[in-house]
């Protein structure tokens, strides 16, 4: 759907924020984008949808190259929806209605069409409610979703987030993770950035790692976050539930089964060894 | 269009700087007496004079096609009032100079007088005039704000040819030749910036 | 705008003393807007961009970036100046360009295209000693010099806090315009006059919000006067006096040759 | 030190923002405040150095009435530091270096004193490399280290921070971490809000929740996160180590040790429990 070849660009200032970067998007997946502040990650989400465009290297649009022309950059646009980390700058309109109509607007779509893709969108992200109030008297929450609904009413098939979490409550946090879910499905790809390697390993099939402009890894997240010294080197932590089932799996001496990708599964796995382990006390009493 | 460093002679570069210090200090003394009433007014003008900036340092969309900076004169005249603006739009004006490399310091006395004097008075003489004559909040803001636009080119055009009157003719004769070649850019800017102004008043009206 | 302010801060001059460097250029700048001899105007255009370029080290790619920015200006200021309108008959004899429209005729004088050159000159000139100025001079640096000058310390204040906010703000606005730019925004005249509508009333609104947010946090450290009793660390070089003193000198000195 | 009294705090458009807080705060102590967004966590911090007056009870500092008079006020805001969330609207000066300098000149301290208090101030928080800089050349890393520098020059003994590891990728944010705990000592209180329970309990002595407007619980960290019916009420979840550490208890059928406060912690203990496992397998097998 959308692939990077050899993308690089530089800052005015001749500091690199991409470098030889190549990536291929397709459809019906979840990524998340982890690297530390400044690796890159917002340079990298703006080329995807041709706000920029890379010195050198060039961007695939369904196979054809980007020549950067209006009418090709439209479609893209469409094609690649951005939600921004702060929901202040992105929602400028004077409702939240006229707000997730500005999109499907421009696209020139009929006054009919476009009103059902916004009410859809409104509807998916539950700000229906609240869609005659002006953005800013929103609270953070209901904010981030007026923001997405923005975007999902152009209806991309790509929708890219840029730490769709950051300073939520972990209640609306969850809430916006179960509506990515949601927004998910086998023709859209949803990909997002954040810090969080828990969440990352939770969420996503795939993880893409940045560090200083270029791609460190992309992979899947299990194979990925077993590989200590990769994470050792881009300064990210391991997340929580593989490192405890780790020491576990050394203490119970079983093979590896599956790694538990939920608190809920890791529990439910101490719950079943520990049905064993009391089996195996009991059974050395008998023995005794 | 700011008159660049270097191009005013020195007597005219002074002339402007002594007929736009009174202003300035008028509207210190203003703000000053503000400040002791109200001393969180500080960090609100300065965030004004930061908002003023930034909106002369966007490009509009111009109907002849070219893209061209606003003065935001119109639009902060509106919102602070005439006599804040003219230190707002020194400030600015300095800043312009600072980080865009334009217009000038020599030349900032005349492009004060044209862009942070003349224009506020006469957006704000024009807004009030037109409500006194009962004439519709949309009209009168796109007027003062596309006559005060206006009135500014017209100035700098007037201060040009002060400087430089024609051999033949003289200073109206020069004045004519300025005001004409900056009409060509200037008139489609001035609509586009009244036409602007409209919008974004209406907008914060909603709200 | 960035960039500018990026050299002010990252040259080598930059922890030199304001208000040396602001005597340094502006003297120059008064000497040709004193003189208008072309001579002294390309003399002091000389050393003050030696001086930003190989002294300051600005690249000087950029340097010459920077001086075609007021090129439009120059050119449709100059236009009016060289070139003269008369109803024909009037005009003098020495033309070095003419044309006739309408019983009128539109010519360029010697004498206006003399002028139109010095002026040329000197206002590049003039350009070369602020760029000097400003693109090794830092805001704090500036703010030093006002102080000196003994400008009213509101001012001050004000300028400083705008200084400040303006990056906060210009952060903002481009924010909102690449939302705007990737929900396929700005695609012609109307669509683009609404969406920087938008944009601009969207920015007041953060700015007074901004603005609520930083009086408390001005207050919740004591607020009172921003009173500025910091010592910079600036400190005088009697050797850059001296250059200083020497090159307006020389300046002056090719103005009364020439 | 400081103390609040009844106090009850509306918005102009009459919802309550805080209802009726008792709270006093002592010295030396390490306060993590939990809640939602909206709970009343920033109203709750600019009543504690009179920014805010409550509508109704009072506030008491160092046992005295505030009568938010002006000099009263002045020794209020010096022993009160609050660290906003968002470094660009706290620092508002055009260098580092005049922002830190900004709180002790208004002080009335000689200028030597000011300058040695900025100098220090600027020394802990490894801010002095950059302070001739303007804040819009920093990254948000080294933003809020100058924030933090900026309140902690005027010496305070409360120290307040809003959200202060907020948006921080996880190698700044520990480094934020360190910080607090050096900034942390018998005469300095650090107080601080977050939306991570997990960092929550590793980092604090108390907890203080805090759900619409009221204090919900204010505890010792332990004691508090063992309450279930408590967490699941204000929307919390348990820290995750606790969570693991009490299924991994049920398992081994031991009594209660102490409840591990770190990742390493939990993982040296099962690391001990370990080795006890194997000799029991192996003690059952030579039985057999």
């Amino acid at each position: 759907m959308i692939e990077l070849k050899n993308v690089s660009y530089h800052y005015t200032d001749g500091t690199k924020a991409l470098n030889d970067v190549s990536l291929a998007i397709t459809p019906g997946r979840k990524i998340a984008v982890l690297g530390n502040n400044g690796a890159g990650k917002s340079t990298l989400f703006l080329h995807m949808n041709g706000l920029l465009q890379p010195a050198e290297g060039q961007l695939l649009f369904n196979g054809t190259p980007v020549a950067y022309k209006r009418r090709q950059l439209q479609e893209l646009r469409r094609a690649v929806g951005i939600v921004f980390q702060h929901p202040d700058t992105q929602l400028f309109s004077p409702t939240v209605r006229e707000d997730v109509l500005y999109g499907p607007n421009n696209l020139g779509w009929s006054q009919a069409r476009a009103e059902q893709a916004a009410l859809e969108a409104m509807e998916k992200t539950g700000v229906l409610e609240f869609q005659y109030k002006p953005p800013h008297f929103l609270s953070l929450g209901q904010k981030k979703r007026a923001a997405i609904a923005s975007v999902v009413a152009m209806q991309p098939k790509l929708l890219i987030l840029d730490e769709p979490t950051a300073g939520l409550d972990p209640y609306y946090a969850r809430k916006i993770m179960q509506l990515l879910n949601e927004l998910h499905n086998e023709e859209t790809t949803v990909m997002l950035s954040t810090h969080d390697v828990n969440f990352a390993y939770e969420w996503a099939d795939e993880i893409l790692i940045l560090q200083s402009g270029g791609v460190r890894a992309f992979a899947g997240a299990e194979e990925l976050f077993h590989d200590q010294a990769l994470l050792a080197d881009c300064h990210l932590e391991q997340p929580w539930m593989m490192e405890v089932f780790a020491a576990l799996q050394a203490k119970s001496g079983q093979k590896i089964k599956k790694v538990p990708k939920s608190k809920q599964e890791l529990l439910t796995w101490i719950e079943e060894e520990l049905q064993q382990t009391r089996e195996m006390v009991t059974e050395r009493m008998l023995l005794k | 269009m700011h008159i660049m460093e270097g191009f005013l002679p020195l007597k005219w570069a002074i002339f402007w700087w002594v007929l736009v210090l009174p202003f300035l200090a008028a509207g210190l003394r203003s703000i000053q007496k503000t400040i002791k009433e109200h001393p969180e007014t500080k960090m609100m003008l300065g965030l004004a004079g930061a908002f003023t900036f930034v909106l002369s340092a966007l490009k509009i969309p111009s109907v002849t096609g070219s893209s061209s900076h606003p003065t935001g004169v119109g639009l902060g005249t509106v919102l602070f009032g005439p006599l804040a603006m003219t230190v707002l739009g020194t400030i600015v004006l300095l800043f312009q100079a600072l980080l865009l490399a334009h217009g000038g310091i020599t030349t900032l006395g005349a492009n004060a007088f044209s862009m942070a004097v003349a224009g506020p008075l006469i957006t704000y003489a024009v807004y009030k005039g037109c409500r006194k004559m009962n004439i519709g909040f949309t009209a009168a803001v796109f007027l003062a704000a596309f006559l005060g636009d206006l009135s500014t080119y017209t100035l700098t055009s007037l201060q040009l040819a002060l400087a430089f009157p024609a051999e033949i003719g003289g200073v109206l004769a020069s004045f004519m030749k300025f005001a004409g070649i900056f009409s060509l850019t200037q008139v489609s800017l001035a609509l586009c910036e009244g036409i602007l102004t409209v919008i974004v008043m209406n907008w914060l009206l909603k709200y | 705008m960035k960039a500018i302010d990026y050299y002010a801060h990252h040259n080598r001059l930059a922890d030199w003393h304001p208000v040396e460097k602001a005597i340094f250029a502006f003297s120059h700048l008064f000497l040709v807007l004193l003189l208008k001899s072309p001579a002294v105007s390309a003399f002091v255009f000389l050393t003050m961009s030696l001086a930003a370029v190989a002294v300051a080290g600005i690249p000087w790619r950029r340097y010459l970036a920077l001086l075609s920015l007021p090129l439009v200006f120059l050119l449709i200021s100059i236009v009016p100046l060289a070139v003269s309108v008369a109803p024909a008959g009037t005009v003098p004899a020495s033309l070095l360009q003419s044309g006739d429209i309408f019983g009128w005729q539109a010519y360029i004088a010697a004498a206006g295209a003399r002028q139109a050159f010095v002026l040329c000159l000197s206002a590049y000139a003039g350009v070369s000693c602020m760029y000097f100025f400003i693109l090794t001079t830092p805001f704090s640096g500036v703010a030093f010099a006002l102080r000196h000058l003994r400008v009213p310390q509101v001012f001050i204040e004000l300028t400083a806090v705008t200084y400040r906010f303006i990056f906060v703000l210009v952060v903002k606005a481009e924010e909102t315009y690449k939302a705007q730019k990737s929900r396929a925004g700005y695609r012609g005249w109307r669509s683009s006059l609404q969406s920087l509508s938008s944009l601009t009333a969207n920015l007041f609104i953060q700015t007074m919000r901004e603005a609520r947010a930083v009086q408390l946090a001005v207050d919740a450290r004591g607020g009172a006067e921003m009173a500025q009793r910091t010592s910079n660390g600036y400190r005088l070089r009697p050797y850059a006096w001296a250059a200083a003193f020497i090159l307006l000198s020389l300046s002056f000195s090719i103005g009364l040759i020439f």
